[in-house]
């Protein structure tokens, strides 16, 4: 597969922002800056990365409790997001969301979810208007293997099947509902296999690998846009952290996070990439410099933004 | 005028709505060929086809969730719930996801979409297909909630629906569907939010929704051959809730009775209640009485169904007491 | 396979009963003494049947708004069952439930059910008590291939799974749910093949062949039983009448019902009963009397059984 | 006495009833070693096993329809549904499996099950995680609805719930589970249906729910400086709702402010109102006020979130309003 060089910059760059951001969010969430519920996606970014590198603007996804690296990929402002992790007027959504609620519509992000589960049905819609208005655009699922128990997982697949609906689910199988681990979670190694429940394809790639997921996605994306349905793409990934901030993590050993560090997504992408010849390691630096200094400045402007003033809380009900 | 049943009279507003707007389509078991459980979509799959009178499986989550989907993204779905009592099995894309993006998202997501669906008993249909359960839906933020009772409102309330830009829950009781009444053949809108008197009086005030408006009807006729003058007011949208119509009438009546199908406790009539002896406490010369279901499941005997649903002489009775 | 004739006569005489019993209902339902919503079982009584010929009395059935011919198979009882249909207080739930909630937990059935799909975890949970108190009762859930779409189903088979509960999962398969043919609600041909999803058996069986039901069945009951966990089991089968009684059945074309009856479960297994020296025609022809009686006797106790009185609808609501 | 969290009064209710009762188990998200999302489960898995502190994964409507089954087979299940906002993935089982068997079977099945489960804001979890949702609940015939305040009530009212033949909802506000109080170390029960006077007073009844009443007491507190008596009612269950309590204290103080941190239209609050507006209403002096949270979906910002939830100043105004 010949990828352009501009599309690998792009993904390197991305991935370093999803981690940077993260890691900053952890800190800051730790300083009492973010609050609420944070669940962060240090680790899994390939996958959010490789899936919306086939995405234009007008295409949508549907995103999970573990959004900001979903927002991210498609395009979201980072200092709106900080902003909206700070509870501040200028956030996303003027503070009334946090981390769980982020949306842009107008980039065809149409939010994180707090319910597991939740979003699968709203990407059928999506992907409905694609087929009513007759667009090309598609949409892309993401969603966790504890959501893939979940009753909206069967009826939103089932549906997107039969009208051949321009969806890619795309599963982060990171191995862990919460505490609960896949193998108690479902008798089956793969979640790609439930595709045959729908007569769709399904994939499994390594999550943590973003040029095999660009790849199964890319196949994905084209039969999605040339009207022949869905597919389901698996993608085995891991989080490093805890489930939310604040998480001991007490169901998983020390040992398999060892593990599964050594099959950290980004040094993996950057050893390609020098392979490649895309990027020298001076390079990589100042691009990381860059990023660093973008997510410092997100800090600053959310961390300079006003608060919302009380009585907004009544605004934005209702149209 | 025209005569027309309200189940002709709602499957009209679909069919002028979809002409009028090409992204308004229907959606639902059943809706097709089959015209729906009801029969009101009767007709609508021959003039506007399958791409927009769209039969679905049972999958109700997916029903509404993709509606809420579509609506996020450029359309106006109506989804027909076949019966309300089947709401929770998709609950939560009306509540958590539908009624709250638009505040959730900061105000940045319009939801247009409105859910139709049958409520009400009188078929031996029993306890799973017999429910009023709209004071769920009041209790929600960013849904508006509309019940009609007569075919011209039903008419004109669902345009004014499909219209809004706000997830709607409109509920259809399911036996008055053949009631007939006035209809202009035109497209006309009833607005959102407006009770209507439905007959004047003024010895007590009757607030009384859907099928129950009628059962209303009756009783303030027999009250008027003994003297007494009833006020029916129907709120036809119970979120928003025009407080300041049943102000007024209380005003002039110092005396009402609330009465809907719907059981008693925490039901919608409980709100009406606690609105008014707040808001119009000074005005109130009795308490403040309900005529609703009894606490129990819709039984399925017609002997017991008969006893379940408030009927007319309820309603007199309750009158009474306040009129002794 | 050798089914001892005790258990062959029982078969036949349940189809017959319930077929019976179905008919003499429409005949009531038009004449008004039954009323509501009643769904008949014409057509699929090979289903209930070879099903509940491996089931004991502590086993647990879990039934649908298509009821009637699960709870005869169960042993229920047909005074009291028709009594309900006639809404009257001897029947089983005293005039309070109808056709769609007919139960007789004594009997182990959990209850006809008015929701699509409403049964799947209640076959679940009747299955969890069976491992958790060491017995080895099994739960047969039944469905049909609407239902099969629905969230529950997901959910129920996945956690049936994992847990290795003794449920037998029986899809009454008959190609539409109401007016919606399988064909357009999903995009394979056989329910069975959902079994995948779960890493549980799936097998399809032809549901108006009572034995092949039986033989399908008590594999999946002996799997049951020894702990193994649940089955999918699928029978194909027809409904004659409309979906409900008054359905006009525009939605398929009398041809497609022609050519079904030729499969009819009855004179099928009477061909069967006769070739194995089973039965006679004659023995047949006594049987059919004697059930037919049955049912009047069952008509005859529900027409004179009183009606409940009005102040009753206020019991039963709390333990 | 010794002291405990309402978390532990909980966890030690769940303990001593596990075992004193084999047929009693625990199932849901993450109860197991992970202890529940709130802790509250914590240790059980080590005392009971993993055969009756059971994870589940995440599917609701298969937890709580197991636990149907379950408990019309002979058990006594236990589940948590993690956050209250959870239900509308798993309402059908709930209202129209759980709660309506009974009923519909003629009185022959018995469900006796807990579904405990989190609810209120507070801790910027936002609007899918922090309501406040026991209204719904308290319209099902078939349920019972118990929402306490304290540990002690905590212990004793779960005890009952477990011990109870119904289908019992179980509502646990989750920024209290910290605060403290005395709880007995024997096995207690506290009966279902009867309110508590958590303070004497004699000017004005204020009628408040779980997190809430801790608010009324603060203003009950301060307001008895300026020498106003409140007295403050903890109905502790909602379903059934003790109404003699309830209205002895009106005859008492002819004024009430119901307080409830669930949105104020179609809420909790609506049926007490409406309740005292009928059968109280020769006892009044003043018109019924509701204290509750705005009609908006619960916001993220703690500057919004201080805004929503209802504090000891509205309380004071509303009871100053009525004592002016
Ligand atoms: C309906 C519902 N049930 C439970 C939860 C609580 N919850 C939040 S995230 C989560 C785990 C989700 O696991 P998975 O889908 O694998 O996603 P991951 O967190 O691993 O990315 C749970 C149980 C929820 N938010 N919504
Ligand atoms: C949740 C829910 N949705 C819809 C219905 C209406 N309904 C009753 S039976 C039925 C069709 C069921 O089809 P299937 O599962 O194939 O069973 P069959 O009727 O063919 O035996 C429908 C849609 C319902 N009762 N419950
Ligand atoms: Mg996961
Ligand atoms: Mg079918």
């Amino acid at each position: 597969m010949a990828v352009e060089k501009e599309k690998l910059n792009w993904m390197y760059r991305n991935m370093l922002t999803i981690r940077n951001f993260e890691e900053r969010v952890a800190e800051l969430f730790a300083a009492g800056k973010c609050f609420g519920f944070v669940h962060l996606y240090v680790g899994e970014e390939a996958v959010a990365t490789g899936v919306c590198a086939n995405l234009r603007k007008e295409d949508y996804i549907t995103s999970t409790h573990r959004g900001h690296g979903h927002l991210i990929s498609k395009g979201g402002d980072l200092n709106l997001m900080m902003a909206e992790l700070f509870g501040r007027r200028t956030g996303y959504c003027k503070g009334k969301g946090g981390s769980m609620h982020i949306a842009d519509v107008e980039l065809g992000i149409l939010g994180a979810n707090g319910i597991v589960g939740g979003g699968f049905p709203a990407a059928v819609g999506a992907g409905f208007t694609a087929k009513y208005k007759g667009t090309d655009h598609v949409v892309a699922c993401f969603f966790g293997d504890g959501a893939s128990n979940q009753g909206t997982f069967h009826e939103a697949l089932n549906m997107a099947s039969i009208w051949k609906l321009p969806v890619v689910f795309v599963n982060e199988n990171n191995f862990y509902g919460i505490s609960l681990s896949q193998k108690r979670s479902m008798n089956i190694p793969d979640v790609a296999a439930r595709a045959a429940s729908y007569n769709i394809p399904g994939v499994v790639v390594d999550g943590n690998d973003v040029l095999a997921v660009y790849e199964a996605v890319q196949e994905a994306v084209k039969r999605a846009r040339s009207g022949e349905g869905p597919t389901l793409v698996e993608c085995k990934t891991y989080r490093y952290r805890g489930h939310f901030e604040g998480d001991p993590t007490v169901y998983r050993t020390e040992e398999e996070v060892r593990e599964w560090k050594k099959k950290d997504p980004i040094p993996r992408f950057e050893t390609r990439l020098s392979q490649m010849g895309i990027m020298t390691e001076d390079q990589m630096k100042q691009l990381r410099d860059e990023i660093s200094n973008q997510i410092e400045e997100a800090v600053k402007f959310a961390d300079e933004s006003p608060w919302p003033s009380p009585e907004e809380v009544l605004d934005d009900v209702y149209a | 005028m025209r005569k027309l049943t309200i189940r002709a009279a709602i499957n009209e507003a679909l069919r002028q709505e979809m002409k009028r707007d090409p992204d308004v389509y229907v959606l639902g078991e059943d809706v097709g060929v089959f015209g729906g459980c009801f029969g009101v979509t009767a007709g609508l799959i021959d003039e506007f086809g399958p791409e927009r009178v769209i039969d679905t499986p049972i999958t109700e989550s997916a029903i509404v969730g993709s509606a809420v989907g579509a609506a996020a993204t450029g359309l106006r779905p109506v989804a027909e719930l076949m019966f309300m009592d089947f709401v929770g099995v998709t609950l939560d894309q009306i509540f958590n996801q539908a009624a709250k993006m638009r505040y959730m998202f900061g105000g940045k997501a319009t939801i247009p979409m409105v859910i139709r669906t049958a409520c009400g008993a009188g078929g031996s249909a029993a306890a799973q297909h017999s429910q009023s359960l709209e004071a769920w839906f009041m209790h929600v933020p960013g849904l508006k909630v509309v019940a009609p009772s007569t075919s011209y409102d039903a008419k004109g309330l669902l345009v004014s629906s499909i219209r809004d830009d706000n997830p709607v829950i409109f509920v259809e009781h399911k036996f008055i569907y053949d009631m007939e009444g006035e209809v202009p053949e035109d497209l006309y809108t009833v607005p959102l939010g407006k009770a209507d008197v439905k007959r004047e009086g003024s010895d007590v005030t009757v607030i009384a929704t859907m099928a129950m408006v009628h059962r209303a009807l009756e009783a303030a006729e027999e009250l008027s051959k003994e003297g007494v003058s009833v006020e029916v007011v129907d709120p036809r949208t119970l979120q928003p809730l025009d407080n300041e119509t049943i102000i007024e009438s209380i005003k002039k009546t110092h005396k009402v009775v609330i009465v809907h199908e719907a059981v008693k406790f925490a039901g919608p009539g409980a709100e009406i209640a606690a609105m008014i002896a707040d808001e119009a406490f000074d005005y109130l010369d009795a308490p403040v009485k309900r005529v609703a279901a009894p606490f129990t499941p819709v039984p399925f005997s017609p002997v017991l169904e008969k006893e379940y649903i408030p009927g007319k002489e309820k309603i007199i009775n309750a009158v009474k007491e306040l009129t002794a």
